[in-house]
């Protein structure tokens, strides 16, 4: 993180490049079962960000060897397709992609009942199309509606969102230049009924009091980011509500 | 171990077959039909251009990268053209992670040759400085959902999202350096190959065969046609056989489709990229 | 395919720049068993082209998953020597030997008996040696020979041959500098005996009147080419005969 | 096939957990206990620095390299700092040959971003001709015997072998060329970063996690601080949960192991680095 | 899952064995003698030299290619000799397709060595613009039957196309610009190393073994020799062990052998080579 | 091998540069049970060369299909640390690096009573944290005591040396830059006992009379490092007697 042109990073007036305030997130859309070959599906734009998720399983596993005899593997693939970022980017996976997706599928796994599956194995397949900071976080959330799509049992969703420090300040759900130009950055994921932590990572520096204020402020954006989920999900389910009342009519 | 016809291809055999005798398919449309096509442009801002094609429910993406880079020894005055495609994990329960199989390498030289022999792009105009610098435009093909007929649906995103692009105006200085300037130029596209892929099964043909009507089809060419109707591509795929007279029929066929999908699909594409 | 210096191709006279006519096959030599260690084997010189091609099986398929219950699994790799090019060519396959490879196997599958060999693999694995255009016509003709070599039962051989278009005319069988500034390449494969077209590739431009005119002279080509391949073929059988009645006689 | 516990970890689970009722671990270390550290530094000659580190029975080696290399294009000023890990098939039954996975990637980029974040390494000063030449440390990390704690080890013996480190006395010319003199200087280095990895059990803390109780722990968080207490990464791993009174525990925790564990045992290295 | 001496492997053993005593071999060779040796050059026209080696029904063919590239940094005035094998699976049902392994890899360096260390190329005479632009020299060998005994098939083939191997003539400007001219000349060749492999079963030596005689031979030894007799390299293969008697004993069979192939078999290729 | 230079592989005094004399081994260190989690492990310090080994097994052959019906399979993998070269080495193994794989693991089997154990595997480790010529040998002797360490019944140690000729003269043991700079170099390896060769690669130029002189120098070579080994495996023994009395008496 360099600390070059830091300084522009909050206005004059005291909001962000984008307009936003301290705490405010990007405009966020989220929908649900976009795929058809997949188990289940879902998209988000949030922000500039568009990320895509499909989930295949459970489902046999291979090679045999990784199955487990007491539950699922959860395995995930975050992918960034070339033209999702400002420089070309190449197809095969950077160490920076293989991290994600581990951390990615440690996040979810939590919430998934996965001992109700053993020796199977739940794929998640993530692309990003775009990206403008923050994707890990995205990509997470639409996780968990993709697999609430797949008709997976859940013992309650995931949902992410990052804060970090801008010119000194504590701010929510920074975008790309911010990411880059920033003084730290704190994603973060929780199972919001219990407020359990399930992704934590950070890097930048902060004082433990600016961490604390941090921690806090992203948990209230994962909050916000539930109440998308919920919305995307109920309109989803009334959706297919309708279908089903109006194949039972036919 | 698998069967290379499962019994459920062999039912859904029977049944394409027995349908094609009263010129019928299995989701109602005529053997002359394509699915629906919807193609969008420009939703991806890190992208030079881009485009979301569906066909059916056959659903691929491309975007377009333009960067700088040195030319091909053989050709020091002409930019590249990279064509790339990728079978993603997320469009069939089939296809795996990891790096370009087989299929996908055909489908990307096939792709690739439809644009680069009806020289939909001019590459002369993307030469910076001759043997040392010019422009390579990257063509990244993503299947989002896998349900048949990919080749049709990659070139036509691939070539969607080629019209949809733009790129920084620029001028080269004497000593060969290039300056980018502000605004944006259109990539110098001059054709609009359209690939059209017909099926042969019992001496009936077939467009746009569907995932479950590829797997079955005896025979399967794929042709690249241009603006003037000229072919600029083919290949034959799968075991099956043609005759010559089947290669005629295929040609006039894809020489009518493409006509009406240029037109009818691509025509406010083509209109736009123009006017800029 | 560029334009550059296109003129030069043909000749005041009409001829082609190595003296050919526009219908003359290139100068052509088929050599049947070959290599000791393959099933079966065949080597051809087709112009400057050198090419070996060598068969192993029907054997056990590795790995085991990709074998097929009702059929042999044909697999074909199609590979350059470094030096069989003008500038050295990197051992690792191209995308475009990827591709050859692959349109090979699926273009001489169609003559062999595959359901008596459920299960288990045919292997096609071909050399070039130097290269000099259309060498996928002559991989395709060589490796028919070579399967035959190979005491595997066929319906037919496959005889391949390229027609194509330089200065805007209409030739058969375009060799290296040809292809390259030439305006169209359209190699094709029949089964000579039903004419019935296995292979079919194309570049370049043609209208549809040139592309007819292209296939009915790259068929003509192939009947030629057949002509050829029996004459390799009864030469060996006699060959063989003789070596087996000379057995006998001892 | 394998069993995610299998019966010995089973077992081993509620031996642990009986003990950490008791405030006590198996190896009778107290809650906050690291095991013995060992550090010796300057061991390969061939190597810009170096160091062996001994956290208990968990062994690791860092060796730094020092070369020339052009920078990346948006930082064209500043050297390149670039960390590897190799979990060497010598270090455990389970490691095996071959190119990095999940793992050792994961554990390479916490290592290095907490060194990075830090500012452990003053790149700035590494830079020979802006946007051509810098001088790129490689930081390659290699476990010998894996006792567990793998993730504290790596960082303890990257940060000492940078600050073992010290590269060719060198002068640039006007025209940007590099030019070696006689003698050495000392790697750049401003900053200790450590690394504090802790365990959670039962709802009960613990440090440095063994073999065993890292198999066995539920939560498990990798903390950086930096050498003014602030936090410079972290990383949680394993899928157990934390809340964020845990997260606020583990990093006072962190803090006050960290400052122990660079005072003690890292406050030699870092003044022979100061003197130099 | 396989046995390392199959059924067929031990009945052949004996019979092999109990021919020796009698120093008698299968194919009713005498210990010392080499199967028949046929060499082929120049058939490859884009190759800068060629050649078809058979020993036997081991055949092998190798190419030169002659390019230009950046020098190694710590011989800036010579040129590059790079030596490729490959285990072509047209050659043999136990070779694979995909990147050289363990054995083309020992293969190709213990050739390789034999050329280097005999200096059968000046690669001192391969510089062009020192530091920057040197002469590349590929050898590429690729097996196409595979009847026992490839090292030696693959050394002499090597230094056959070697020996025909022709390059454009050239002049170097002053500035250090490469220009060609019309018209070849030779590869600078000054030696003609020959590597003999002796193989040891039940004490006795044995000379060019076959395939048969390779899997059940105890010991095998590459032994190269340059025109003068002397020893260039030496590889000792295969588990087996030898006695300095045996190894002496060995490399006077290879002194003798390596004479006797190169005043027979490559004369004519090394009058032609000097002539020119 | 160049010739600059060369004059200065010898001082006036006829002793080499870092003052040895011709028959004279570097400073060698050996040390055993280095390590704990492999089965067997030892390290060794030769001159500058530092070298770490470890064996794993008998154990279970992954992927099974390499495994020998009637006896254990050796394996060995030799890799270099990226530090412990002049310029960085590339973590992936180079060419050089698995051809000493093979060689290692050829020179080591002939020790090991390899048919106790059929359908296993043997694996030895090789880590080389610093080198300076002679690695192979070095390597070598230290993968015999390793050997030792891991309790696998043993024929026999293997002992290897190299000799080699700098300026002419026939030389022990050379170093990194009598390596680089000198005119031909011969690795050996024995089993001290019957004096059997296991290891014998070679490359440079020798007169027979020479690589006479040479070979039988490093046959002397190897008797030397045979005693050394023999001391490390005697205070190692005794190390574990000790402690094994300790412990008894406890």
């Amino acid at each position: 993180m360099s600390n070059k042109k830091i300084t522009k990073l909050l206005k004059k007036n005291g909001l962000r490049l984008d307009n936003r305030k301290f705490d405010e997130l990007r405009s966020i859309k989220m929908e649900i079962g976009v795929l058809e070959k997949a188990n289940g599906s879902a998209y988000i734009e949030w922000g500039k960000n568009k990320i895509i998720a499909a989930i295949y399983g459970p489902r046999e596993v291979h090679p045999r060897r990784l199955s487990l005899t007491d539950k699922a593997l959860v395995r995930c693939r975050y992918h960034m397709t070339p033209f999702s970022t400002d420089e070309r980017k190449r197809p095969a996976p950077s160490r920076r992609e293989v991290e994600l997706s581990k951390v990615i599928a440690t996040a979810v796994e939590p919430i998934i009942f996965t001992e109700f599956y053993p020796r199977t194995v739940i794929d998640i397949f993530i692309e990003v199309l775009e990206s403008d900071g923050g994707t890990r976080c995205a990509a997470l959330t639409v996780t968990s509606l993709a697999l609430a799509d797949a008709g997976i049992p859940l013992k309650d969703l995931v949902a992410a969102c990052a804060a970090g420090k801008i010119d000194g300040k504590i701010v929510l759900d920074m975008n790309g230049i911010e990411d880059q130009l920033g003084e730290a950055d704190l994603p973060i994921a929780i199972t919001p009924r219990n407020k359990e932590i399930t992704l934590l990572q950070m890097d930048g520096t902060f004082t433990k009091e600016e961490f604390k204020k941090a921690l806090n402020l992203a948990i209230e954006g994962c909050e916000k980011i539930y109440d998308i989920q919920k919305e995307a999900l109920r309109k989803e389910y009334i959706i297919v509500k309708e279908e089903t009342e109006k194949i039972e009519e036919e | 171990m698998s069967n290379s016809y499962g019994i459920m291809e062999s039912i859904k055999r029977k049944k394409i077959s027995e349908l094609l005798k009263y010129d019928k398919r299995l989701d109602g449309r005529g053997l002359m039909d394509f699915r629906k096509i919807k193609i969008e442009t420009g939703m991806i801002g890190t992208a030079a251009g881009s485009a979301l094609v569906s066909l059916g429910n056959t659903k691929v993406m491309t975007g377009i990268k333009v960067e700088t880079g040195t030319p091909f020894t053989d050709k020091p005055k002409s930019g590249v053209l990279t064509t790339n495609v990728e079978l993603t994990p997320l469009a069939s329960p089939n296809f795996e992670a990891g790096p370009p199989r087989e299929k996908a390498i055909e489908m990307a030289r096939v792709v690739d040759r439809g644009i680069r022999e009806a020289k939909a792009i001019d590459l002369s105009k993307l030469c910076i400085d001759p043997g040392k610098l010019v422009f390579i435009v990257y063509v990244d093909i993503y299947v989002l959902n896998h349900d048949g007929n990919l080749f049709d649906a990659f070139a036509l995103s691939a070539i969607s999202a080629l019209l949809n692009a733009k790129m920084k105006k620029y001028t080269v200085k004497k000593n060969g350096e290039l300056k980018y300037g502000k605004g944006y130029i259109k990539l110098p596209v001059q054709n609009y190959p359209v690939e059209i892929s017909i099926g042969k099964l019992d001496g009936k043909m077939i467009v746009d065969p569907s995932l479950e009507e590829e797997a079955v089809v005896d025979g399967l060419i794929t042709i690249a046609i241009g603006k003037k109707g000229e072919i600029c591509a083919m290949q034959k795929r799968k075991t099956g056989v043609f005759s010559v007279e089947d290669i005629l029929l295929a040609i006039t066929i894809a020489q009518k489709k493409a006509k009406e999908i240029r037109e009818n699909i691509l025509g406010e594409l083509i209109a736009k990229n123009k006017k800029a």
